[in-house]
């Protein structure tokens, strides 16, 4: 398609105009108006609930009964299934992987659009079609033929936005694109997204992380209860004044922790490796101490957080636990010696989703709460009721089915589910990956009092300002090695990112 | 490699096995005696394949081979073939829909949909026939299957051609056009493929009435070849073919696989099963190999998957340093 | 902020509230609503005189004694499809290669015979325990290669004969106690396949309610990974899932064979798809971790009234198995849909 | 890929059809091998041998092969036999007299050269211990004759059986032995056979009238004589009235008629006052023929008075297990005989009468008539088993059981 250049000429590229979209009960989307401009990024922001997933949604023509005029390139369009959307050059980054695994690359990117030479597939064109999707986003050493299943999990995230790209659109929208990256491939991003703008696409970009869209938006627009609080050039707004719009009230985003003082060691582990994963990692942490690691995806963070609680066999290396040693065979074994980890992945390995609270919230205790073989769920009702009353999680219902709750609840859920319990030491992955800010307060609400009472926290974030302000000390970790340790005094969001990326003094 | 390719070197390894030493296989007669035992389960596993490739299961494929075959002859003397064979293949079709219907619109499990409609079609089967086989023994039906049977090639009879014809066609059509590959799309991820555009109801209804075509052609090919059909026709075939298409490398998950591997699938379990027959020995070797055969794909499968989960996401430069580290 | 939370879960609310009433009788009275149904249909037939003797104990005695052996093998079957793993195809011949051996062994005296087969039953269930439980491999295809091989198994050691309990028995009582573990009859009227039946029952519904491997057999089925990163060692409540199954197989297997007096490889032909049936019919769903013991009872006593009503009625064999498929998709369909509005079914 | 794999495939079938000329030549010289010996020396020999074969006994004691003397009458065939009512024993003329009105169709002519080295393809429709009984009776009368002997099974599968037929031929035996699967695909599997040129003995299961054209004989039990005589010992016991039930034999084959509408339409001449209350089929499963017959007294009560079953073995333990339970022994059951169970229970007082099937003397009596013909005898075009009930009197004669 050539309406790129159109898009240029004629400015406003995407518009909608009062539009309604109503479930039964709510109305998740009310009386919105919106537009983007070709060659801006006009992000979208607002909590969990607000009803941009929703808004996304229509412009991706899943609903077929919204309300409201759209127009692109000022005529009129309905958007009433995908492929109309995509007729109309919009395209769809989404946040979880929507990639067919067994498929070859080619046939991923090129799904819906596969080239024909009359009757059968142009196996040529086919390729040459992938390799330009794949240049855009710096993957054309991929061969278009390996199934996706054999790629790593960045390198899948990066070809679905060159399969979005691929379509030309003149509407891009991305919904948390970043959210499976790492910090360099975030960078490769938004230069991507750059040339986009340059080549005049218009651009709507969803996400939780406010720095990311001061980094690369031009205007944004807040959503509150499904309805348009306002529409500000970033230009002219900050941060503070965002989230408020965003939560209704003035937050501060994240208080200060203040500087950990106990010296009691709980877990100290020496040259501990798992080969191809990690190598030779030592590190020692402390009573009541929330312990950051930070590292670029692929760094080996999640794998070492395996090894901890046994769901992977180490290779090499030892483990102390109050300084007895501790040969980890299970996570159950792991589990009664207090050692927990948070996942980072909730849907498929965190929460049972077709399981009520409850089911899910004691899911960590079964052992405990058996004798003689026979489990009594009761024992778990005092506990369960205080920690859906501590975080807050709405509604305040042990029976609900988790698929039934919002994702900060469930989120929520997840750590409930490891503060039951009683751990000594808690190893959280991405606690508030795509959470809302008002679910994020809880959590590390919740993070802050675990660690007072004395509980050992290690926190693994990719969300820099998280990591920053709730570690006592932060280890960097890059490609399967600790490379250095910072101190809560030196670390600030770039000193940190500077370190991870391998580079800055010792 | 090996994987890609396992099912083409089993069958080649099986073939000249019996080549060398089962006593009368290597000759026109008894391959083309192969040929034509093939030909009925390999039509019919063109459909349960691409059901399996859209990552769903067709349990009734055996009822529906017999019902159309008993539909096919029971017709004739009203219609003639003319009329009975595509009232026939249509009534095939009709199944595969509501099958298709229940599981696509009705979003009902297929293994419980084609399961129901596995009992059904049993019953109807008897029903409709007293529980009394249909035989045709007119001078047109026996010149019917006399033409149906009767060497044109070498190792080609009318029947084997169209049984070739099918998979040639089917073959294409799965792997070069954009049709073909939708239906792979469908099975490795529904909800993508929804989002591209692609109507996958419509893909999932489609790979059904497909089945239901190709299971009912086989049946009625096969009764007309033996102008009779009887209640117990593809009583065996289901397992058979099920097995066959797992060998041949067709993936439960959906997604994975193909028509032309199933077919050399089907192909070298016959000759396997030819080749017992020759050596003089009884079913219970015969379903013995074949279970171990089986036994052998899917552990092997599984055993490659549970590796592939211990080393996924390894990285190569660490592996390197770990030489480097216990070289010195 | 909450008004927002509030707000989106109050949508959901309404979702759950705007749930058909049907979907919420049936999801709460569940397989047992098709039970009644099926009794009050029995009882106004006979009201209006078109059968008789329908609702007499005799009847419903006949009807549970009919199904007993079923619900055995449905029993163990249950944990299987609890777990997600479908359907242990390999049941039939289990019940075939159990009975034959217990048969033959009975030349030992009865007691070392059951004991055997029990351990060969044991064997085949560890044999797809350990493919299924720790190599994942697929559990249908698996089972039916099992099913294959140890069918070869039987016809290659007893050369497709069949083999008689009093011609192999030690001793008269041995052969005895072999033909009573069928025919037995407390106050003769209660069969002990009965009294099986009820005990499996009662233990079967306490494992998977109360036990520890109960409620991580119900994680496990409703999310593999999720009961692993929660602790659980799957592969362990896997394998004791299939386990099970293959016991129950053993003891529907040595029950069959004592009812027909006969070991031979055809014995509980038919088996595997039969008990997938009931259990599903009792609201267990494919995808795991969902319905109980006692629903695969109800679905175990829907299929018995289904027959008994048929026959009475005088219906034909063929046309019983056309009634018998339509209402099991049904049954199942609607159970799916109650589910699925309830967002208890990711499908 | 794809690619490799057709080049892979037709490789094959081109190594394939390259090899077919000397395997052509093969089949010739198989086939020119078997008439080495003199014609008249081998001919004496083997008739010399009849005595011995006639003395042969099956396992339960019984005479192996028992020649029928007098012949059995066979009514005129109606024009119509369908026109006519279900319980009028001509409607079944089809089936029960298949073969006698058989126009055969170029019979190949006997060597006359005796049975003694001759190949013979042994082919019966499934596993079963019937059929190893009987394969064992074929086994011995062959090993007298000293004959080539093959048996084959296909598992009752139709395909498998089709296939089996065409590497008998292929094989080019003096004779091929059939058992058909289905009485209704029998003619087509006969006429290929018969345009091979190989002489065809149809044997056991009653076929289609069509089949019986391109077969030198049909041998086996008479399964609706049978059933007429035991239809009126039952009548008699039950003083000729009141309701009766039938337990089906499987679909497909005639037993499925013989074992039900025999009685039936005997009986509707024998003794009127006998009605039938229902026929089911419930397979040979113990446990659904027991929750049939249960049905069937909550359904009918006293009315019910006598069950005749097609299997004496898990039907009728089903069927006693059902009487046990509602304390009617009084229910007087006959059945198809002749199993171990069948047998005990007829010992045991319980089951009135069964057939003497013999099944060891079935396979030796298809043997034994192949020998006839290659001694150049003359062949009636239907050879009956002896027929012959069991009851409580006799049983003992017929233990240990063949089965």
């Amino acid at each position: 398609m050539s309406d790129t250049v159109d898009a240029v000429a004629i400015g406003l590229a995407f518009e909608m105009k009062s539009v309604t979209k109503a479930f039964p009960g709510t109305v998740a989307v009310d009386m919105v108006d919106f537009d983007v401009q070709a060659g801006e990024v006009h992000a979208l922001v607002g909590e969990n609930g607000a009803g941009k997933s929703t808004l996304m949604k229509i412009m991706a023509g899943s609903f077929n009964d919204y309300t409201g005029d759209v127009f692109i390139n000022t005529k009129e369009v309905s958007l009433h299934s995908p492929s109309a959307a995509k007729k109309n050059g919009i395209e769809m980054i989404y946040q979880e992987l929507s990639l067919a695994l067994p498929i070859s690359i080619a046939e991923n990117v090129l799904v819906g659009r596969l080239p024909k030479k009359s009757f059968f597939l142009d196996k040529e064109k086919m390729n040459m079609e992938t390799l330009r999707c794949l240049k855009m986003v710096g993957l054309d050493y991929l061969d278009p033929m390996t199934p996706v299943e054999e790629i790593s999990q960045h390198e899948a995230q990066l070809v679905e936005i060159a399969k979005a790209l691929g379509n030309n659109p003149c509407i891009l929208v991305m919904d948390e694109p970043t959210s499976a990256l790492s910090q360099e491939e975030v960078e490769r991003l938004f230069e991507i997204i750059r040339n986009l703008k340059k080549r005049g696409l218009a651009i709507v970009y969803i996400s939780h992380h406010l720095p990311e869209i001061f980094a690369i938006a031009d205007r944004v627009t807040v959503l509150r209860d499904g309805k348009k609080i306002a529409t500000k050039n970033v230009s002219e707004v900050t941060r503070e004044e965002v989230v408020q719009m965003m939560v209704g009230r003035s937050v501060n985003e994240f208080y200060k922790h203040e500087a950990h003082t106990q010296k009691e060691e709980t877990l100290r582990v020496e040259n501990l490796s798992r080969f191809g994963f990690f190598h030779d990692i030592n590190f020692r942490a402390y009573k009541g101490e929330i312990v950051g690691i930070c590292g670029l995806s692929g760094a080996g963070r999640s794998e070492l957080a395996r090894v901890l609680v046994g769901l992977d066999d180490s290779d090499e290396g030892k483990l102390y636990l109050h300084d007895k040693e501790l040969r980890i065979k299970n996570m159950a074994h792991a589990l009664e010696n207090g050692i927990a980890y948070l996942t980072e992945n909730r849907k498929t390995e965190g929460l049972a989703l077709r399981l009520d609270v409850r089911e899910n919230v004691l899911a960590g205790l079964i052992p405990r709460h058996t004798k003689y073989g026979v489990y009594n769920q009761r024992l778990g009702t005092p506990l369960l009721n205080t920690l859906i009353k501590e975080l807050s999680i709405i509604p305040p219902d042990p029976n609900r089915t988790v698929n039934n709750l919002s994702g900060g609840n469930q989120q929520k859920v997840l750590l409930a589910k490891w503060m039951a319990c009683d751990t000594k030491v808690l190893i959280l992955d991405e606690p508030t990956r795509g959470v809302d800010i008002g679910a994020k307060m809880t959590i590390h609400q919740s993070i802050e009092r675990l660690a007072k009472e004395g509980v050992t926290i290690m926190l693994i974030s990719s969300d820099l300002p998280e990591l920053v302000a709730l570690s006592n000390r932060v280890l960097i970790m890059r490609q399967g090695h600790f490379i250095r340790e910072m101190q809560k005094s030196e670390c600030t969001e770039e000193s940190v990112l500077l370190a991870a990326n391998g580079e800055g003094g010792e | 490699m090996i994987d890609r390719y396992r099912i083409f070197l089993l069958f080649i390894v099986v073939f000249l096995f019996m080549a060398i030493f089962a006593p009368r296989f290597f000759n026109v007669f008894n391959l083309t005696t192969i040929m034509r035992t093939m030909a009925m389960n390999a039509v019919v596993a063109i459909g349960f394949t691409i059901v399996l490739i859209c990552g769903e299961l067709d349990l009734s494929i055996g009822t529906i081979i017999t019902f159309s075959g008993v539909v096919g002859l029971g017709l004739k003397e009203y219609l003639g073939y003319g009329g009975s064979v595509p009232i026939a293949i249509l009534t095939g079709c009709g199944i595969g829909l509501i099958n298709g219907l229940l599981v696509a619109k009705a979003k009902i499990n297929s293994f419980i949909v084609t399961l129901g409609m596995m009992t059904i079609l049993q019953g109807a089967i008897y029903t409709a026939t007293g529980g009394n086989s249909i035989s045709l023994s007119t001078e047109d039906a026996f010149a019917v299957s006399d033409w149906l049977s009767k060497m044109i090639l070498p190792l080609i009879t009318p029947r084997v051609l169209i049984t070739i014809g099918f998979i040639v066609f089917f073959t294409l059509f799965m792997r070069r056009t954009r049709m073909g590959r939708n239906f792979y799309m469908v099975g490795g991820n529904t909800q993508t493929a929804w989002l591209a555009g692609v109507n996958t109801d419509g893909y999932k209804i489609v790979a059904f009435i497909i089945s239901g075509f190709t299971a009912a052609l086989g049946g009625v090919l096969f009764a007309m070849e033996g102008s009779a059909a009887t209640l117990k026709l593809g009583d065996t075939s289901l397992m058979y073919i099920v097995s066959a298409t797992i060998i041949g490398g067709t993936a439960m998950s959906g997604g994975k696989g193909g028509v032309f591997r199933t077919f050399i699938a089907i192909l070298m379990l016959d000759v396997l099963y030819n080749g017992i027959i020759l050596f003089g020995l009884g079913n219970e070797v015969k379903i013995f190999i074949a279970g171990l055969i089986l036994a052998t794909v899917v552990m092997y499968e599984a055993y490659a998957a549970y590796k592939h989960d211990k080393i996924v996401g390894q990285r190569a430069e660490l592996l390197k340093e770990l030489n480097t580290k216990h070289g010195k | 902020m909450m008004q927002t939370v509030q707000k989106e879960s109050t949508q959901i609310e309404t979702r759950l509230r705007t749930q058909s009433t049907f979907n919420r009788i049936f999801s709460t009275l569940g397989v047992y609503g098709v039970a009644v149904l099926f009794l009050l249909l029995g009882i106004i037939l006979q009201i209006s005189g078109v059968i008789n003797n329908f609702l007499t104990a005799q009847n419903m005695l006949n009807i549970i004694d009919a199904v007993s052996l079923l619900g055995i093998v449905a029993m163990g079957m249950a944990f299987v499809t609890y777990s997600g793993h479908y359907a242990d195809l390999s049941v039939p011949t289990t019940m075939a290669l159990t009975g034959i051996v217990c048969v033959e062994m009975l030349k030992y005296g009865f007691f070392p015979a059951v004991i055997i087969s029990f351990i060969v039953g044991l064997l085949v269930g560890g044999i797809n325990a350990v493919a299924i439980g720790k190599f994942k491999a697929n559990p249908i295809i698996w089972t039916l290669a099992v099913n294959y091989v140890s069918m070869g198994v039987i016809r290659l050691v007893w050369v497709n004969k069949q083999i008689y309990p009093d011609l192999k028995a030690s001793s008269v009582k041995a052969s005895v106690l072999f033909d009573n573990i069928y025919r037995f009859r407390f106050f003769d009227k209660i069969a002990l396949p009965m009294v099986f039946l009820i005990i499996l029952v009662i233990v079967c519904h306490f494992i998977l309610q109360r036990t520890k491997f109960g409620v991580q057999l119900k994680l496990t089925g409703s999310a593999r990974n999720v009961a692993k990163f929660s602790g659980v060692n799957v592969e362990r409540v896997i394998s004791i899932a299939f386990l099970l199954c293959a016991a129950t197989a053993t003891l529907g297997g040595l029950t069959v064979t004592s009812l027909s007096k006969v070991g031979a490889w055809y014995n509980g032909a038919g088996y595997d798809f039969k008990a997938v049936t009931a259990v599903v019919i009792g609201g267990m769903t494919l995808a795991g971790g969902r319905g109980s013991i006692i629903g695969v009872l109800g679905g175990v006593l829907i299929i018995g009234l289904m027959n008994n009503i048929m026959t009475l009625l005088g219906i034909g064999t063929f046309s019983q198995d056309m009634i018998r498929g339509a209402i099991f998709i049904l049954v199942v369909g609607l159970n799916a849909k109650s589910l699925r509005s309830q967002g208890r079914d990711d499908a | 890929m794809k690619k490799l794999s057709t080049i892979v495939f037709y490789l094959i079938m081109a190594l394939a059809v390259t090899g077919l000329a000397f395997a052509g030549g093969e089949q010739e010289a198989e086939s020119g091998a078997a008439q080495e010996p003199a014609k008249e020396s081998s001919l004496e020999a083997s008739l010399a041998l009849d005595d011995e074969v006639l003395a042969l006994k099956a396992a339960d004691g019984q005479p192996l092969i028992v020649l029928q003397k007098e012949q059995r009458e066979v009514p005129p065939r109606p024009a119509d036999p369908e026109a006519l009512p279900e319980d009028d024993p001509l409607h079944w003329w089809d089936i029960e007299f298949a073969g006698w009105n058989a126009n055969k169709k170029n019979i190949p002519e006997s060597p006359k050269d005796g049975a003694i080295g001759k190949k013979i393809i042994f082919i019966v429709h499934g596993d079963h211990p019937w059929t190893t009984a009987c394969t064992l009776g074929a086994q011995k009368v062959a090993d007298v004759y000293d004959m080539e002997f093959k048996p084959m099974s296909p598992n009752w599968d139709l395909a498998v059986q089709n296939q089996m037929i065409d590497q008998a031929i292929n094989e080019r035996p003096d004779m091929i032995l059939l058992i058909p699967i289905d009485a209704k695909t029998a003619p087509q599997q006969a006429r290929k056979i018969n345009q091979a040129g190989i002489p065809l003995i149809l044997f056991n299961t009653l076929t289609d009238a069509a089949a019986m054209d391109y077969c030198i004989t049909w041998t086996g039990p008479d399964d609706f004589g049978q059933f007429r005589m035991l239809s009126r010992v039952w009548a008699d016991k039950l003083g000729k009235k009141g309701g009766v039930a039938y337990v089906q034999h499987n679909p497909g084959g005639s037993p499925y008629f013989a074992r039900c509408w025999g009685p039936i339409s005997e009986l509707s001449g024998y003794a009127p006052d006998i009605y039938t209350l229902d026929k089911q089929a419930p397979g040979f499963e113990a446990d659904k023929t027991m929750q049939l017959v249960s049905d069937w007294l909550t359904r009918f009560g006293d009315e019910l008075v006598g069950i005749c079953a097609a299997d004496d073995s898990a039907q009728a333990l089903g069927i006693f297990e059902a009487l046990k339970k509602a304390g009617r022994e009084d229910v007087l059951v006959i059945a198809a005989g002749n199993s171990k169970q069948g047998m005990d229970l007829v010992k045991e007082g319980k089951l009135y009468a069964i057939t003497y099937q013999t099944a060891e003397g079935d396979g030796a009596l298809a043997v034994k008539t192949a020998a006839d013909w290659f001694n150049g005898k003359e062949i009636e075009p239907v050879r009956y088993l002896p027929k012959h009930i069991i009851t409580k009197a006799d049983v003992e004669e017929f233990y240990p059981p063949q089965w």
